[in-house]
């Protein structure tokens, strides 16, 4: 599908290996967070670079998320490239005043005199419950910054290649990682590579129906389109979006002139999301192509509760998607082949962890 | 302090200990599907500390919150079942282990933000001196929560407008699996306290009598207009961080580390003290063993027999 | 247009009366914020209140945001109801985490057993080079959070009825002012009453286009469509949506069924405003009914600039929203009337300090 | 100290405070369309600290910049134009008062947002730390800054990597019209920094030469490894909290209150001592005043002089 490289990572280990490349790279290359040096090493994706990079390029941080946040655009003023991490987005909320107010405005209050290299990685948590602290899906909050660069890669191919792009970014980038894709393999080249910010990626080609799709939400969709292509002949085109801000609405645009259909899929709540904005803005430019309303899928608005029992129907799923695509067509469940979708699209393990039936390559 | 009371510091301890092991076996098998952090070998502080509250005072606890639930008086049954994911749990299955909550006995609300908690322990305090009722209000906080800044901002406000609140540190040295020294210059925290204008004491938290006695205190004083206490333990975290088991495989301490804070349980330390002062004997212990042990399978079992709730229930109580 | 009442108060003067009584009414009200017993009283909404009420329930407070708008939910929690306030909303970035994670969630995550009434009122600023961190308009960034309300009054009618409707309230209200309006005057009762939080009102009716404003754009919005309506006699329907969450989508679609053309206008940063979010409402609920894509009307994306000769077109005003109206009606500048309404519309004092030409009542 | 570098520090007090005079004066023509805070009253802190640095040595400030701006070397001509929103201005016109830069003599900065700074010039510390330049930073912060939680967590996290920073805190007593008693408990602000693990001292801000040195040893040690350094210094602000005028009839501080802080003037204090001394004549006083005139008025001309940026400069730069 890209570069050829038969070589198969998992996300997390992508992530991995573009912190040890870029840091091998360039000297100027730092990473930070919580927990980093520590023995679980953010979900080993920073496993060993301590060791090989040493503890003045790689630490531990107090927890202190909105100190350190300034304390990073304060080195990347100062010729440093900081990578922080926050174990889940939610901490990141301490942190609000110096991303929005210095990191995304510092470049523009001085008149671009100085900028503000650095990548902040935060993880969305899902999953054996998490619970309403931490595993909000925050990606709109930061999008809607002026300044702020925000990307969502869904592949481990991307992970690497966007997670290099961000460090050589002389912006702030936000790296929004969903937990439930870290165990997820793809073909990742072995070499130095950029993966564009701000450019989506067609994961799966059809005439139906766009699904333009975020995050996890977009290997979900992928899980939707197989089936249907496969069991019912209905083709979506399938967008992973990858970047938060900059939008790739052109990309949406192209496939919506072809399709006239549109889902939106996103990780987050439902109103307020970056599905509603890029609703929008399809519809501002699009209007008259498409032949019906579009529909946004996100998660219902209302804090995710901890109990199994409840977290069990909150996300939407391949089959919440193929739902609706099938609406959008005017198609019933009593549709050709629905039946056979539904029963391949249905979750074997248990809802609340990662599904392991599907785990690459893209 | 009477036999009795020691009596039942000691059973409180004890119940909290087996609360958790049984916990830690039982989460083998999946069915307890969240996170969850105990506090096995921390048992003396939250004992101490609730033994000297009323029932009427208040206490905000944190991610790590069994213990304190427990010695407040917090309904066993019901957090059982919050763990199980039930509609009896304490919240109905939303929070699982990181948020307990009691109000019938002043156990506010246990939330996993670090530090989180801590402003609205203040808030609490606040609002008992705007009312005019007597009731002081506890928070406790881990090490941890000395880099965030809002702990700092809540010491503030505390002080200045001398609230009753006694905050209670309980060091562990430990922030997940990073020893204090990497993320706090080589001070003592208790001065920190002091620095923002409110005194400040520290001691040994494996000795549940000690403990209880300096938070008597510091009750009275802040029960009486004299502002914001603090009180910094040190205290040895057993098992892993986050989960039910040992961690001595992750080698982030040593084993004689873990060793030399296990010998310093502070059940057995007091066993022995009460066993020798003759306030206990072995057919007593074995009495309160067996007492605990009964209540506990019981709470396991109602949590179990409690139905399941759905994501029709998720819907409701978003908005008051 | 509401309650007969002849008194004029501005929308300043309007919520120091709602505070007024609602204290008067409530004795655990409680009302605190940087510079409220300050000589200058929140740009005199909170003038006289300690004077009355006295030191214990009105407040001066440290310089710690975070911190106290956790000791406001505490104090919440434990049967105060307290008002707090910010002088610009930029500030409250900083609480972020306890507005989000606490407040916003307490009533959910513990099932209900306890709420969280209280009234975080947030200034907008704009004007006289407040520059990028001064004038910022976030209102989506805490709409999009479940558990939050969120409320942008326009009127003075409206300002002390959503305040008094907030304080009753017993969930989390942020009360967003825009600075630009409290000079504003308009029939303010002087007894106790309630707006409803949750529903916009029509300021103009009109069936040609509606226009879904917010806060100081439903104000520039009301005078396009005088101005319109007499020199062009075009009709906008114009909405006050008065609330950010839970948003009025019912006023707008019962309009846009009407005139079939929909312009949003935001105080906001175009992309990622709530301006989005309710054309991809509106277009997800009456896409048969448009006659022409929705039209966003926002600030630029980009962080306000001090210098008045750059802020000078920065924001949209009446013509901006004219100009809009008259494209969805496929008119041109050629128009009958388009010359003397623009004539009208445009600015008379300095561009950078409220218009003191049209000052209610509304 | 040498003569020369006596009259240095003179002129460079008196220079901040004629500049200041002059848009306090020229603000009423409403052609400087943005918030101002004067700083007349606390010179000395701003001249006493930058004698100590050297030009590489970096500073990021607050609000309330002006003199700090001057005093580390800023361009005058800059910093005015920038007030009258011209491209010329250090930002471009972005920026405004609140927003002064001039990186070629190493003032990094200076925003509104209280604390804001403070953790960015720990940054820039750490960033001389990691790269291993000699450079030592210079965070000035205001006495209201302790009240917040991001100080502290930039004080400790500064302890912790025992960074080349000095924290220089202007301790004035008030917040806009709050007084530190409103906002804090009566401790010493220079305590917390101590409780954070770092050398603090407390001295009179109004003694340049004290300042100065006092510095100077602070900058001695932050450049030799000996980590953060904390100084507070008492300053009184004379006029109004923004704005240009005196604010009186305010009545949030007495009149006897404002004279005597004025009766402290830095300013009349050192040209005094130096006067006596014979350091300096009322001929040279003179010449230092006319001088200082020649280069106001220039720089306001340059100012006025200046192209007016447009909508479209406002489009650019948004991104690196
Ligand atoms: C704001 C925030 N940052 C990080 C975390 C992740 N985290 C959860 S518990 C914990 C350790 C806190 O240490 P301490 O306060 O000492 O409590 P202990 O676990 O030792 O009882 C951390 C870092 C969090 N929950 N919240
Ligand atoms: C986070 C934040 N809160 C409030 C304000 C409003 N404000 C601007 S300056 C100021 C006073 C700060 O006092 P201090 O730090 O002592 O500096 P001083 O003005 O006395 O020089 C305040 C409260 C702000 N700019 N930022
Ligand atoms: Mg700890
Ligand atoms: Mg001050």
């Amino acid at each position: 599908m890209h570069d050829v490289a038969e070589r198969q990572l998992t996300f997390a280990e992508a992530i991995r290996e573009s912190l040890d490349q870029a840091m091998e790279k360039d000297s100027r290359v730092i990473v930070i967070g919580e927990g980093v040096p520590d023995p679980k090493a953010i979900f080993n994706t920073t496993a060993g670079l301590c060791q090989k990079y040493g503890a003045r390029r790689v630490f531990d941080m107090p927890l202190s998320e909105n100190g350190l946040t300034g304390a990073c655009i304060g080195a990347a003023l100062s010729g440093i490239r900081p990578v922080m991490i926050h174990q889940r987005i939610d901490f990141a909320l301490l942190a609000m005043d110096q991303l929005v107010n210095n990191a995304a405005k510092w470049h523009y209050m001085f008149n671009g005199k100085a900028s503000v290299p650095m990548v902040v990685r935060m993880i969305v948590g899902r999953g054996w419950g998490q619970g309403p602290q931490h595993s909000q899906s925050l990606q709109a909050m930061f999008a809607m910054v002026p300044g702020l660069k925000v990307v969502m890669p869904t592949t481990a191919h991307d992970a690497k290649g966007m997670m290099i792009a961000a460090i050589e970014d002389d912006n702030p980038v936000l790296f929004i990682e969903h937990r439930w894709l870290h165990h997820v393999s793809d073909n990742v080249p072995d070499y130095y590579y950029r993966v564009p910010i701000g450019q989506a990626r067609t994961l799966h080609e059809g005439s139906d129906v766009t699904v333009a799709a975020f995050s996890y939400m977009a290997f979900e969709a992928l899980i939707a389109a197989k089936s249907m292509s496969m069991e019912m002949g209905i083709g979506l085109d399938v967008i992973d979006m990858r970047t938060v801000r900059p939008l790739d609405v052109e990309s949406v645009l192209t496939s919506v002139r072809k399709t006239g259909r549109l889902i939106v899929a996103d990780t987050a709540f439902r109103t307020g999301s970056i599905a509603g904005e890029l609703i929008s803005q399809v519809v501002e430019q699009a209007f008259s192509f498409l032949k019906a309303p579009p529909v946004r899928i996100a998660s219902p608005d209302f804090p995710t509760p901890t109990s199994p029992f409840m977290a069990e129907d909150y996300y939407p799923g391949p089959q919440t998607i193929a739902d609706a695509a099938l609406d959008l067509m005017g198609k019933t469940k009593e549709a050709d082949g629905y039946r056979r979708m539904s029963a391949v699209l249905v979750r074997k393990g248990p809802h609340d962890a990662p599904n392991r039936e599907f785990s690459g390559p893209f | 302090m009477h036999d009795q009371t020691k009596r039942s510091l000691f059973s409180a301890m004890l119940r909290i200990r087996r609360v958790e092991e049984a916990l830690a076996t039982r989460y083998a098998e999946q069915m307890m599907r969240c996170p969850m952090h105990l506090c096995i070998g921390q048992e003396a502080i939250a004992v101490g500390v609730c033994a000297a509250l009323r029932k009427e005072d208040k206490v905000f606890s944190n991610h790590r919150a069994h213990g304190h639930y427990l010695a407040k008086g917090g309904d066993l049954s019901a957090m059982v079942a919050e763990l199980y994911g039930r509609v009896t749990g304490c919240c109905g299955g939303r929070g699982g282990s990181m948020h307990l909550v009691d109000l019938d006995v002043g156990f506010m609300g246990a939330t996993p933000i670090v530090g989180g908690t801590v402003p609205l322990a203040v808030g609490s305090a606040w609002a008992a001196s705007l009312k005019g009722t007597p009731d002081v209000t506890v928070s406790f906080l881990g090490d941890g929560c000395f880099e965030e800044g809002v702990v700092h901002e809540s010491l503030n406000f505390s002080a200045l407008h001398r609230l009753p609140i006694i905050f209670v540190c309980e060091n562990n040295d430990f922030s997940v699996y990073t020893r204090r020294d990497e993320r706090q210059p080589n001070r003592p925290i208790y001065r920190i306290a002091e620095a923002h204008g409110m005194p400040a004491v520290a001691a040994d938290g494996n000795d549940v009598e000690m403990v209880s006695s300096l938070v008597r205190t510091a009750v009275e004083n802040a029960r009486n207009g004299r502002g914001p206490q603090f009180l910094e333990f040190d205290a040895y975290r057993w098992r892993e961080h986050c989960g039910p088991d040992f961690d001595d495989h992750l080698k982030y301490r040593s084993v004689q580390e873990i060793e030399s804070g296990m010998n310093n349980c502070p059940i057995d330390r007091y066993r022995k003290v009460l066993l020798q002062s003759g306030c206990l004997d072995q057919q007593a212990c074995t009495g309160i063993e067996a007492q605990i042990r009964k209540e506990v399978s019981a709470a396991f079992e109602f949590a179990l027999a409690s139905s399941k709730p759905t994501i029709k229930d998720a819907w409701e109580k978003v908005y008051a």
